[in-house]
């Protein structure tokens, strides 16, 4: 109640689900043996899936060739074929059509190809796999001056590192930071909120790497031109504040860059990019427009500490802090995996599961995805994965909704989940639109979390949203 | 362990502790205390009255739902909420058996079959007294029982109901004046300390304000309800009544009207009802302010000495048109 | 709907029964609602009905080939009106205390859309002598109906049927209310259907 | 359309409510109110009861018309309530309740106490009682809950609120349009023929007459306001409010302007009662109902807690 009172939060709707932090919260990061087989998604991100073949001009290096190779016809040769040796951070996938992020290999080994892989999200989607070849060693990286360097060649450097949105969604970084002139930014938000229970990969991130992730900071304000950073971080985490605090205080070039730090509220949905926009600097998104429209940016904190990474050391985003956690795992823990590992080794490495686990969830317990199977791999997204046991969740039936109105205090953007619930039930998803869910809901699950009849609203309103579309389609069909 | 075991569904994957059963049992608790005060200052009756009703809407709510092939779901409470509710609007000295039909007529007709929990669109038990009232209107208007003051519980439990009645504040009010008012309950101080405590004929559950105040006062404190209905409701029954209720404008007596018959019990547990009330809280408001005025224009013009009752029901049905024109503020409608 | 193929017999039943007025056209609902606290009311403004209908079913048969299409509407509601009037005036002369119990009833048989909508469908496409029957069947369904409900509320209501006590039954006052006339007429609706859907049932495992 | 009455809707239904609560005022501190009880008597009721040998002498009241002090009326009898708190005066002759009386009371002894003496005026307000017909036909004895008349439309046009504003808007223009020429007829061509008799087929001809003209005038004149209304004028006359309010016109004899508030409150009454009902049935559309109840079975019990509640308004009389 009292942190509540003194710091900014998003005034409209929210939810204060216990925060189930202190599992893993003071966990170093600790480093996750090379697994015996990687599985690398084509497709990690938003956009389009990555190609695993190069267009082929023997005079040129590889890098040189992707900058120039956006000429449809050429000759395209394999990147990297059956039985190839990789080291870890080579480039095994390009981005040569629109959207889309570099994908490279994870750990060293041989590739054996493209097979069909488990994604959380998406079913059965193609990856390419990797076996694991002890003999090989990874590839040291060296520190290099960035100040120096022209805009383009640091947006190309996180382009060709494959760096994504780490916030969930999975933007292609240099996409988003490729602002197009007419737009006029004046603010960077690092979003440090970290607002899923249990989840503390950022914030040990904000703990252990702070001057990275300040470094970082200044790299995307270089690169988008403007000077003022605000780093939001939920009032839970003080080591963070204090060690982030440190690092700005003893920067040099305090007049070039105006970074500082935003304590907020603890409140769920605060890591949401308009929630967390609206806490720090007041502004709200008008609908259907990006935020960029309102002047700012909101990158998350280890994006920021990624792209220190691709610029200042060129090393490549493949592999990722994730926070294992839950009353069902041996051991919770920080954990430092190349992406493409399986659930299964990262289980085995942390002593296994205890015998009353119940759902295993990809990412974080609001938003996160429960999965089948232990053969689920690491994607770039991936924040934690969460083994909880049955007294965490909740797995009574549904009732009928009492029109308690409670989903609608909850709502940060001011829908009506319930409202959207009972036309679902009653078969009429299709008629749902007035109802704003295509524009404005993110799907952050306040509604049902905090339903008292335990209804599956999020589920109701991803079922309205096909409806919608499917009944969209039809009408365009019959003009 | 093998990978069957888990149990797959769309996110969020943590829930609030809150139930609807919580919730439920939670309003049913709070309506207790008027209940101990009533067999306290009426007598055993009152609590066999209850009994009858709410084992009688449980009942009904089983048996209906099970001829009708639904999941059978009296242990989420509402039926036992409805049941207690309907025997609070019954005064005690009426027979055991009464509210029988009534609780039929609450929970079947107006709850199961109109899809039930969460669809009716009438106030069950409201619609249990209306019923109940057109049904037997002797029984509902004068079996009045005047409480007993320094009696000790459990000690007038065969106690003769028919030798000792008496007409409500707000029925001696309405037909034979203030004077009337005062010259049987005393003077005015008295009167506002005992309607307060609880002393005065009424209906079972209705005459305490103070218990009930704590009670609705809890669920506000949980979070279960909100101040919107009850205050716009009793302020705006107080208001009017200081307006009109006099005998020249500016002249009435609004603490009278608070305290006395229904308003209380109204305010708190039955409009707030979530079923039959808005979602919105300017909804609520508008829905409180026309409970309020229908009730003060029942009393002062209608045919009733009591209208919280009906004036509850009249607003019931504007609730769907509350809700649907009454939309909650969109995120992107704060921007500039 | 072409020249009716049906019987007499056919005609009656189905106005009676699966095309009764009352509980499956839910036409003429106010009498039914507001009238129907006795046996006795619902007798007499059944009978009334029946009179209008019938007449007006022969009257329009009658003089079918010479209406303009064009005017048939008003046609048929001067025919009604006239034959009201007749039954309203024989009704205040001959049973006064009951004409009076059914207030504004009788006249508001002018507008029940049932009668309207028989000469509609069927008066004016058919010889006299189907019409009638028609009118008869249609007449004594609303007739049933209305004796139905003002039983089944007077039984409820008071305890009494056509005014003698029957014995042993507490009354639900409620159901002489006019209010009450909504649900009963509700119910008995229901009960149609849910009689009808078994029977349907039946019939088609019986088919199978 | 509902996005129209929209805006209003509220403000209008507030205002409703305090004009119902318009005339709960009076004049004198010791006399309630003084009234016409019927057509020979004045009712008095005093604030606390009066001494009983004071109240039986006529000697003590003086009954005249405003306009005329001089002729007084004579006192037939007077009738005091056991509580002494309500005295009636029966005069002799009728009183024409259309002009303004005055009731003198001289030394009224109250408690014991003597009061003064009070000159009360006796009238009977005559917006109060226009108001009293419209808000009476409007809700208190609303013609579709209350009274029962006017279902087969009600219920056939209450599915949706589209269809039911609409139905309603063109019913209450529609009735007052046919009401209006209904009284016209009675009054100058019926009554003084002495066609009574012929009072059904001469009203439904006017009604139908309204219906065909209101048709013809809105196709020529706002072709797209027919397309929002045309579909239910056809309906209008299988609704027997349309022919049960010409009939009470000309029993009740009401004059123009009361004809007009009865219309008008039927219309909007009818109006209000598709409104509630429709926006409860577009509820009920998403429950899970019986079967044998979907569709009109469940629409009539709905009608049947409506009619329940509006049971609350019995006895009530605003002026």
């Amino acid at each position: 109640m009292v942190i509540k009172k003194k710091y900014p939060t998003f005034p409209k709707g929210g939810v204060h689900p216990t925060a189930f932090k202190d599992y893993t919260a003071n966990l170093p990061v600790e480093n996750l043996p090379h697994p015996h087989r990687v599985c690398l998604f084509l497709k990690q991100h938003v956009g389009a899936a990555c190609r695993v073949s190069i267009p082929k001009r023997k005079d040129r290096e590889p890098d040189e060739a992707l900058l120039l190779g956006r000429n449809p016809g050429r000759i395209y040769q394999k990147l990297v074929t059956k039985k190839d040796r990789v080291r870890a951070g080579d480039m095994i996938g390009t981005q040569d059509r629109g959207l889309g992020a570099t994908l490279h290999a994870s750990i060293c080994g041989f590739v054996q190809g493209v097979a069909d892989g488990l994604h959380p999200m998406m079913g059965k989607s193609p990856a390419i796999v990797i076996t694991h070849d002890p003999e090989e060693t990874p590839a040291q990286y060296t520190r290099e001056d960035w100040y120096s360097l022209p805009r383009q060649t640091l947006l190309d450097r996180i382009r060709l590192a494959g760096i994504v949105g780490l916030g969930g969604a999975g933007f292609p970084a240099h996409a988003k930071l490729d602002v197009s002139p007419e737009i006029t930014l004046d603010t960077l938000i690092l979003n440090g909120a970290e607002c899923e229970p249990y989840l503390t990969c950022d914030h040990r991130i904000m703990v252990e790497n702070a001057h990275e992730v300040v470094e970082g900071a200044k790299i995307i304000l270089r690169i988008l031109g403007i000077q003022d950073c605000f780093i939001g971080i939920e009032a839970n985490k003080p080591e963070a504040i204090e060690s982030l605090q440190k690092v700005i205080d003893d920067q040099s070039d305090k007049n070039r860059f105006r970074i500082s730090i935003k304590s907020l509220a603890v409140k769920y949905p605060q890591g949401s990019a308009d929630q967390i926009i609206q806490s720090v600097t007041g502004r709200v998104r008008p609908s259907g427009k990006r935020s960029s429209s309102i002047g700012v940016m909101v990158q998350n904190v280890y994006t920021a500490k990624t792209i220190y990474d691709a610029v200042v050391l060129n090393k490549p985003f493949y592999e990722r802090v994730i926070t294992v956690s839950g009353k069902g795992i041996a051991r919770p823990a920080n954990i430092l995996v190349p992406i493409g590992a399986h659930l299964s080794d990262i289980v085995t490495w942390l002593g296994g599961a205890t015998p009353d686990l119940a759902k295993i969830v990809v990412g974080g317990p609001m938003m996160g995805y429960a999965v089948s199977s232990l053969d689920v791999p690491i994607t770039k997204t991936t924040s934690g994965i969460l083994f909880l046991t049955h007294d965490e969740i909740n797995t009574e039936a549904h009732g009928p909704c009492i029109r308690c109105g409670f989903c609608l205090d909850a709502c940060p953007m001011g829908l009506e989940p319930n409202q959207v619930g009972i036309w679902v039930e009653a078969g009429r998803g299709a008629e749902t639109a007035p109802f704003g869910l295509m524009d404005d809901c993110f799907e952050c699950g306040s509604c049902a979390f905090v339903c008292p009849a335990k209804r599956p609203l999020v589920q109701f309103i991803r079922l309205a949203r096909i409806q919608i579309r499917e009944a969209e389609k039809k009408k365009e069909k019959q003009k | 362990m093998t990978q069957t075991d888990l149990i797959v569904s769309v996110s969020p994957h943590i829930r609030q502790t809150v139930t609807t059963e919580a919730i439920m049992w939670t309003v049913v608790a709070s309506l207790m205390p008027p209940l101990i005060l009533s067999v306290h200052i009426f007598g055993f009756q009152t609590l066999i009255i209850t009994l009858v009703s709410v084992a009688a809407c449980v009942a009904t709510e089983a048996i209906s739902q099970r001829l009708l092939g639904r999941p059978i779901r009296i242990r989420d409470g509402s039926a036992v909420i409805t049941g207690l509710l309907l025997a609070y609007v019954i005064p005690p000295g009426a027979p055991f058996w009464m509210p029988i039909t009534g609780a039929i007529m609450s929970i079947f007709v107006t709850k199961i079959l109109m899809g039930g929990l969460g669809f009716n669109i009438f106030n069950p038990a409201l619609i249990g007294r209306a019923f109940l009232v057109a049904t037997y209107p002797v029984a509902m208007t004068t079996a009045w029982l005047i409480p007993i003051r320094d009696a000790a519980i459990f000690t007038h439990m065969g106690r003769n109901v028919d030798a000792i009645s008496a007409a409500t504040p707000l029925y001696v009010l309405k037909h034979e004046g203030m004077a009337a008012l005062i010259d049987k309950f005393g003077p005015l101080k008295t009167i506002y300390r005992d309607f307060f405590i609880g002393l005065q004929p009424g209906c079972i559950g209705e005459t305490s304000a103070l218990l009930i105040l704590m009670g609705g006062i809890y669920l506000i404190y949980k979070h279960y309800i909100t101040w919107h209905i009850p205050v716009s409701v009793i302020a705006s029954i107080a208001l009017l009544t200081w307006i009109f209720g006099g005998d020249a404008l500016f002249t009435g007596n609004p603490v009278l009207a608070i305290l006395s018959g229904g308003v209380m019990l109204g305010a708190f547990f039955m409009a707030t009802d979530y079923v039959t009330s808005p979602i919105q809280k300017n909804g609520k408001l508008i829905f409180g302010f026309g409970i309020g005025a229908l009730t003060v224009l029942i009393r002062l013009k209608g045919g009733y000495p009591e209208g919280i009752c009906y004036a509850i029901l009249l607003m019931n049905p504007l609730t769907p048109t509350l809700d649907q024109w009454l939309k909650p503020k969109r995120f992107s409608e704060g921007a500039k | 709907m072409p020249k009716t193929t049906k019987s007499n017999t056919q005609l009656v039943v189905s106005g009676l029964l699966n095309e009764n007025p009352i509980f499956r056209l839910a036409l003429s609902m106010c009498p039914a609602v507001g009238l129907t606290t006795t046996v006795m009311n619902g007798l007499l403004l059944g009978v009334a009905v029946l009179f209008v209908q019938v007449f007006s079913s022969c009257t329009i048969s009658l003089i079918r080939n010479h209406i303009h299409p064009r005017i048939r509407i008003p046609t048929y509601t001067l025919t009604i009106a006239t034959w009201v009037t007749v039954i309203d005036l024989l009704l205040a002369a001959f049973v006064p205390v009951a004409y009076k119990a059914m207030g504004i009833f009788v006249r508001l048989i002018v507008a029940f859309a049932i009668i309207t909508m028989r000469l509609e469908v069927f008066a004016c496409k058919n010889d006299l002598v189907p019409s009638f029957w028609d009118g008869v069947g249609m007449g004594l369904g609303f007739l049933f109906g209305m004796t139905l409900l003002g039983g089944v509320r007077e039984i409820l209501g008071m305890g009494s049927f056509l005014g003698y006590d029957l014995l042993g039954f507490r009354p639900l006052l409620f159901f002489v209310l006019p209010a009450a006339g909504f649900f009963t007429v509700g119910f008995m609706m229901a009960i149609f259907n849910y009689v009808e859907t078994v029977y349907n049932r039946r019939k088609k495992e019986r088919m199978a | 359309m509902i996005q129209k009455f929209r805006s209003y809707g509220l403000a209008v239904s507030m205002i409703l409510v305090l004009a119902l609560f318009a005339g709960c005022k009076n004049e004198h501190h010791t006399i309630r109110q003084a009234e016409f009880s019927d057509s020979h008597a004045i009712t008095i009721t005093f604030a606390s009861p009066v001494d009983a040998d004071w109240a039986k002498n006529p000697a003590n009241f003086a009954v005249c018309e405003k306009q005329d002090p001089d002729i007084l009326a004579d006192i037939a009898s007077l009738i005091l309530t056991p509580d002494g708190k309500k005295l009636t005066l029966k005069l002799a002759e009728p009183l024409n309740q259309n002009n303004h009386h005055t009731v003198t009371l001289k030394e009224i002894l109250s408690d014991g106490k003597s009061g003064g003496t009070a000159d009360v005026t006796v009238k009977k307000s005559y917006a109060g009682y226009l108001i009293q017909i419209l808000i009476g036909a409007m809700i208190i004895q609303n013609f579709v809950f209350s009274k029962y008349l006017g279902l087969c439309v009600f219920f056939g046009t209450s599915r949706k609120k589209s269809t039911a504003v609409g139905m309603g808007i063109t019913f209450t223009i529609v009735i007052c349009f046919a009401s209006l020429m209904s009284w016209f007829f009675y009054q100058f061509v019926l009554k003084p023929f002495h066609l009574d008799y012929l009072q059904i087929v001469v009203f439904i001809g006017l009604v139908s007459l309204t219906v065909q003209g209101v048709d013809t005038i809105l196709r020529k004149v706002n072709p797209k306001l027919f397309k929002a209304f045309g579909v239910y004028l056809v309906l209008v006359i299988a609704n027997c409010i349309v022919i049960a309010v010409p009939l009470m016109l000309a029993n009740n004899e009401y004059n123009v302007w009361e004809s007009l508030m009865l219309a008008l409150g039927a219309g909007l009454g009818f109006l209000i009662a598709l409104f509630l009902m429709s926006s409860v049935r577009e509820r009920l559309e998403f429950a899970d109902i019986p079967k044998s109840y979907q569709g009109l079975p469940i629409a009539f019990i709905v009608a049947g807690l409506f009619a329940l509640s509006f049971m609350g308004f019995s006895g009530m009389t605003l002026f």
